[in-house]
């Protein structure tokens, strides 16, 4: 069993408590283990490195230091966490003068950063540890005839962090194809959903999700899956507003991957956190827990 | 020959160093603006913006909401024929204007970062709760009207804490900081 | 030994003696060990500062000259001959650097002027260790070897065996003519590209001086300028050339067809045997071994029973040869591949079927296309009412090439023009970033373009996509670019995208250019001598370039380099023997000691290795003169003429003149 | 002497790609440190490690070696050879006790009369931190011609 020191992040918290619960269901379903980093702190999101830059890293190198301390790689389900860590690795290996800095600022925690770890979202840790085959083989609940849009969304695969297709990645749809369900064509799946803009330019995030929306729409998607709390949150939480500064009339349920893949591993929808979502999933899963119900 | 930098030269020098090529060696080609899924609500295209840099037009840059507009998606980074980090240096410019205070009017951008900023090193982590009331006096009374209503149907499902979350070790992790910013961050 | 140095200090009017105290260091110098004279002059290399050398070499006995000025990149011609002009032997000769090296990089005079002495110095120390050397004589094989037959190859294998010189000119596909006969009309004249290519592809077939070797590769290259060895693989084709007609009727009469992805570029089909067009010379056809069914299942032989040649034609057997001949020289015309579009997901190729590329493009406007000029969506039948053609695909872009590629503002232009004629209401845009026309009547012709109303978008074009935001969009490919002119992120709906990819170095030319031991630069493009002053020829004696394989180029730079390619060659026939610079290695047999450590190292495998006396020998003719045998050899046995350790060691210790050297002074 | 610690460096340039790229420098008037004195060799592969030795011992400071770029070398591959001596030299020269930017290896194409000088600056630069060799001192410990560091460990 592979194990891994866990960072959920902030939203992951309450907001996005779904995703946490999911993660840990399917991960165990999965053989791995995600082990949380104990007392970790938020890595600044986008929003800190607005301010300091060199105080974003250092917050970013606390959890990597805890993590490298337990002699594991970090994996973090949110994909602005995951960039920040990524990179605050990267550079805190090319860049002696960076790591001098932030590690005198460590000590104060009895902590040092050696950049011995990697740096993984959850997603890939799913993609290419585990693999699409080993899950399709583990799933006992083919989600047949369900049509997920695949949202990979922005930081995941960009900036480009090794030498991955950051145009064309497949690696959601493969996932999606694992758990027995259709991914649909959906061409916007690499657009930004325009999160971190949501309380700062509302009419230009807003506008973003509705395009993001629509595409998803337009090529007959039953749900939309995501791979990061703040797409999840932007895209279905502020579906009424959309419409309502639109005229629109758009309604799509938004999951977490881990939240299908959990019930194409037929974990009960209660310990997915199914239920919490303002734009109800019940209908489109009527007929995969109709078993869980009876 | 002390002489003060020129705009381009200080933007320059708050790009991290592995951030990609310098400004100097963009081709205005705007692959960077037809790219961008916010440049339609930017004052000026990204493209245009790196030209006003490069330009030291600098009151005429910091003034306009373009920076603040970038959601940071990184896609026209990764498209940029001449891999200038373009992202990164909007980055670079927030931070620019956040420590001189020179940005636009009405925008929210500046003070939630601030906000953000703030609690983060109160707590150690974010908070919705306490985030939102005090950047919501820049929304417009739609926005502010639609955030509650949210807010409320949220609480409901149990997505929103009660209790603000702290880490631990927070008198450790203000002295990490503290060594960063000696004057300390926390107000 | 007591050589008599004569130094000489240029002035180079103010370029050297505004920043190098000129007067000082000839003052200096002349107090120098050796040197019999020492003077400083205006121009050194004006006649009468020729002059001064040569009378000093015959007055005051100078038997060694050093000259201190610009680069011997510039004039070190010019002084060796003026010495030997003086009756002294050219490589007593040294130059020293203190114009581009010196005087030209800091404005600090004291620092100048140091160098400047440190620069002399080690010139003085140096000359007096040269040799008396003589230019090496090589005789030239008139014989050239031409690799590729498209447009350069074929201008300069004409060039040459109209010249009355034999020419071998090797294609490896079953057809000369290469990517010129593919093209429909050529810019900016609008010529028809095959009327104007196969006069000139029938010359070449029917020429008494040429030997035309299609469907065949170069494998083997042995020797050096004057005297090179070449194997040629000629493929089987299973159709035999000395009985076959090329009447088509085994053509014809084939049962199979399949996609022909080379010429027709996937658009068109093509037999299992074919001929790629019908022009094509040579004109017998050749049997595709992978998709026959004789070959796979071993049933049909349709083209066999067929044939009405007696004997019959069609030769199930036949095998590969090797064939084996001499030339002198050699001349690269290996041409380019076109960047791959796949590469760019975003553009769509492959997964928008309406997206094409500029070969597509070219082969759908041929009239003898595979739509028979029609110009036509994917389905092959609806005209598009919106063309968008997009520049700089692959290039201009680190991610891909950095590159300009030179032709594809024109070609893309020219596309405009050809939609136009032939679908008058259709709108055409041009997304570019730079329009560039440099060449002869190409600025007119964008102005043409501009006349016809064509829309020009500057802007490089961030993505096409079939997502339809708004009802004008549906069904209609979506070009998203920002208008740089105005300012504007714009979505332009066409039916139809045009890729305009960039120009590549073929996907071997690294492997050809070892073969021929050659140098390719980062992007695979074969490196010219001289960027400027000599392009076509290559740091290689014997080997030449021409066309696309040494950058991206048009028709008339590809013909104008393979004509100059021919010229150079033709002149070295002419003077029948060249003397070559004389730098090269020897071994000394007496304390070679057998290692063997130079033989592998000798990239030219000039160092052969006698088994019975145990020492290895330079072959004089095949060395390059690189000196990396020299400094490998562990027993000094190998001496670099002209770069010789001694000439060396003195350089070193003269550059070091006035570095205070403890150990020395207390020894 | 009560003069600023002025370098000497001496450069082994290529006569296919450094040696012009010095030329390239020089013509447009790029300004650099004239502290690098260069010697003109046909090819990097031809520096035998004793050059190098032997301009240190004679006083220089630090040697520079500058050849084509990997794959762009005139005789296909000598710049490979250069860099393998580069390395093996480099290690003897840590056993000797000599700092490691005082030998530096440097690819420069014949379009590149910017890298070169850059390079020549930084070299010029990190030499003028680092004081002069004293050869005699660091290597000889002293005059009597006997090697100081004789037990020193070879590393990988």
């Amino acid at each position: 069993m592979k194990k891994y020191a866990y960072f959920p992040g902030c939203s992951l918290e309450k907001l996005a408590l779904s995703y946490h619960l999911s993660s840990l269901e399917t991960a165990g379903k999965l053989g791995v283990e995600l082990q949380e980093l104990e007392d970790w702190n938020c890595c600044g999101a986008t929003t800190y490195f607005h301010v300091d830059q060199l105080l974003a890293y250092t917050l970013v190198a606390r959890n990597l230091a805890m993590a490298e301390k337990e002699g594991l790689d970090l994996v973090a389900p949110c994909s602005a966490c995951y960039k920040n860590a990524f990179f605050t690795n990267k550079y805190i290996k090319e860049d002696p003068d960076l790591a001098e800095h932030i590690n005198f600022a460590l000590q104060e925690d009895d902590l040092q950063f050696n950049g011995n770890l990697a740096v993984r979202h959850l997603i890939e840790v799913f993609a290419d540890d585990v693999g699409a085959a080993e899950i399709k083989s583990k799933v006992s609940r083919p989600l047949e005839g369900l049509r997920i849009a695949a949202y990979y969304g922005c930081q995941i695969v960009r900036p480009r962090k090794n030498s991955e297709d950051v145009e064309n990645p497949q690696f959601f749809e493969e996932l999606v194809t694992a758990m027995g369900a259709e991914p649909t064509g959906f061409p916007d799946r690499l657009r930004c959903c325009g999160g971190s803009l949501i309380m700062t330019s509302r009419h230009a995030a807003l506008d973003m999700v509705r395009k993001l929306l629509q595409n998803a729409c337009d090529n007959h998607a039953d749900v939309i899956a995501t791979a990061c709390p703040l797409c999840q949150v932007n895209l279905e939480c502020y579906q009424q507003q959309v419409n309502e500064e639109f005229g629109t009339n758009l309604s799509i349920p938004v999951l977490y991957f881990t939240q299908l893949l959990g019930l194409a591993l037929e974990i009960p929808s209660k310990s997915l956190g199914i239920g919490t979502e303002l734009v109800s999933a019940a209908p489109i899963f009527s007929r995969f827990l109709e078993k869980e119900v009876a | 020959m002390a002489t003060k930098p020129s705009f381009s030269t200080e933007i320059a020098n708050l790009l991290y160093a592995s951030h990609g090529n310098p400004l100097n060696t963009c081709i205005q080609c705007g692959t960077c603006s037809g790219t961008c899924p916010v440049a339609e609500f930017m004052d000026q295209t990204p493209r245009r913006l790196i030209g006003m840099i490069n330009a030291n037009l600098k009151e005429k840059v910091l003034d306009c909401n373009t920076y603040w507009f970038c959601a940071s998606c990184y896609h026209c980074t990764v498209r940029c024929p001449a891999n200038i980090d373009i992202a990164e240096v909007m980055y670079a410019i927030k931070r620019y204007s956040i420590w001189h205070k020179q940005y636009k009017e009405g925008l929210v951008g500046p003070v939630f970062s601030e906000t953000f900023v703030k609690t983060i090193v109160k707590s150690g982590r974010s908070y919705e709760p306490v985030l939102a009331p005090s950047y919501m006096f820049s929304f417009g009374p739609k926005e502010f009207f639609q955030e509650a209503m949210m807010a409320t149907k949220m609480m409901l499902r149990g997505r929103i804490p009660v209790l603000p979350p702290r880490i631990k070790r927070l008198q450790n992790f203000k002295e990490v900081i503290r060594r960063i910013i000696p004057m300390g961050g926390s107000s | 030994m007591s050589e008599k140095v004569g130094v000489y200090i240029c002035h180079c009017g103010t370029n050297i003696a505004k920043t190098v105290d000129v007067e000082e260091v000839s003052r200096w110098a002349g107090e120098q060990d050796s040197v019999e004279v020492s003077r400083d002059y205006k121009f050194m290399c004006s006649s009468l500062g020729q002059e001064l050398i040569e009378e000093d070499i015959k007055e005051k006995g100078l038997t060694r000259v050093v000259v201190a000025s610009c680069s011997p990149h510039m004039h070190e011609k010019t002084f060796r001959t003026a010495c030997e002009r003086g009756g002294l032997n050219p490589f007593l000769f040294e130059m020293a650097n203190i114009r581009e090296h010196d005087s030209w990089i800091t404005e600090d005079i004291t620092m100048a002027t140091q160098k400047a002495k440190a620069l002399v110095k080690a010139a003085i120390e140096r000359v007096v260790h040269h040799k008396p050397l003589e230019p090496l004589p090589v005789d030239i094989n008139p014989n050239t070897l031409v690799v590729g037959g498209g447009i350069a190859g074929i201008s300069a294998a004409l060039e040459l065996a109209n010249a009355g010189y034999h020419v071998y000119l090797v294609e490896r596909e079953p057809t000369i003519g290469g990517h010129m006969a593919q093209l429909d009309k050529t810019f900016p004249t609008l010529d028809c590209s095959a009327c104007i290519l196969t006069p000139k592809m029938v010359e070449v077939g029917q020429h008494p001086n040429i030997t035309l070797l299609t469907w065949s590769e170069v494998e083997k290259v042995d020797g050096y300028l004057g005297n090179f060895t070449i194997n040629v693989r000629k493929k089987a084709r299973y159709v035999n050339e000395e009985t076959c007609t090329g009447c088509g009727i085994c053509i014809e009469k084939c049962p199979y067809k399949i996609v022909d992805n080379v010429f027709e570029a996937g658009l068109g089909v093509r037999k299992v045997i074919y001929r790629p067009f019908p022009q094509a010379v040579p004109k017998y056809p050749v049997i595709d071994k992978e998709n026959c069914v004789f070959f796979q299942r071993g049933k049909c032989k349709a083209c066999q029973l067929f044939c009405p040649t007696e004997p019959n034609s069609i030769d199930f057997e036949q095998e590969d040869e090797i064939l084996t001949f001499q030339v002198g020289n050699i001349i690269l015309a290996t041409g380019y591949d076109l960047f791959d579009p796949t590469r760019i997901p975003q553009y769509g190729y492959g997964r928008l079927s309406n997206v094409f590329t500029s070969l597509e493009f070219e082969r759908m406007v041929n009239a003898a296309g595979p739509t028979s000029g029609k110009v036509v969506l994917r389905d092959m039948k609806s005209q598009p009412e919106s063309v968008a053609i997009i520049h700089c695909v692959g290039s201009r872009d680190k991610n891909y090439n950095e590159y300009c590629s030179n032709v594809c503002c024109m070609y893309s232009l020219k596309f405009a023009h050809l939609i136009h004629e032939r679908l008058p209401d259709a709108e055409v845009y041009n997304c570019y970033i730079d329009m560039r026309t440099p060449g002869k009547g190409y600025e007119e012709f964008y102005h043409r373009l501009l006349d016809e109303d064509t829309h020009f978008i500057r802007g490089k074009v961030a993505e096409v996509t079939d997502a339809a935001r708004s009802p004008d969009e549906e069904g209609k490919l979506v070009v998203q670019v920002e208008d740089t002119l105005i300012g504007m992120q714009r979505r332009l709906p066409v039916d139809m995208v045009i890729l305009s990819p960039a120009m590549e170095a073929r996907y071997d030319s690294r492997k050809v250019s070892q073969l021929f031991k050659m140098g390719c630069d980062f992007d695979g493009f074969f490196v010219e001598r001289h960027p400027k002053l000599d392009p076509v020829a290559t740091m290689t004696e014997g080997i030449l370039i021409a066309g696309a394989c040494q950058g991206p180029k048009d028709v008339p730079a590809s013909v104008a380099q393979g004509s100059a390619a021919s010229a150079r060659v033709a002149s070295l026939i002419a003077q029948g023997t060249v003397m070559m610079e004389p730098v090269r290695a020897s071994i000394n047999e007496e304390l070679c000691s057998g290692c063997r450590i130079c033989n592998n190292l000798c990239p030219y495998n000039a160092i052969t290795f006698h088994e019975d006396q145990e020492v290895s020998e330079v072959i004089t003719a095949l060395c390059q003169g690189c000196g990396t045998c020299v400094a490998a050899c562990p027993s000094s046995a190998i001496t670099g003429a002209h770069f010789t350790n001694s000439q060396l060691m003195s350089e070193i210790e003269g550059i070091l003149w006035d570095v205070k050297k403890p150990e020395l002074a207390s020894a | 002497m009560s003069e600023a610690f002025e370098p000497v460096i001496v450069g082994f340039l290529c006569n296919w790609c450094s040696y012009r790229a010095a030329d390239l420098a020089g013509t447009a008037r790029i300004h650099y440190a004239p502290n690098m004195r260069d010697i003109r060799v046909m090819c990097s592969g031809r520096v035998d490690p004793q050059f190098v030795l032997k301009a240190f011992r004679e006083g220089a400071d630090g040697v520079m070696i500058a050849g084509c770029h990997p794959g762009e070398c005139h005789y296909i591959e000598g710049n490979i050879k250069a860099l393998r001596r580069y390395m093996l030299l480099k290690q003897m020269l840590r056993q000797l006790g000599i700092e490691e930017e005082r030998l530096q290896l440097v690819w420069a194409s014949a379009s590149e009369g910017t890298v070169l000088a850059e390079a020549v600056n930084q070299m010029t630069e990190q030499i003028r931190t680092l004081g002069p060799l004293n050869w005699h001192e660091t290597v000889l410990g002293g005059g009597n011609g006997r090697v100081k560091h004789q037990t020193v460990e070879v590393t990988q």
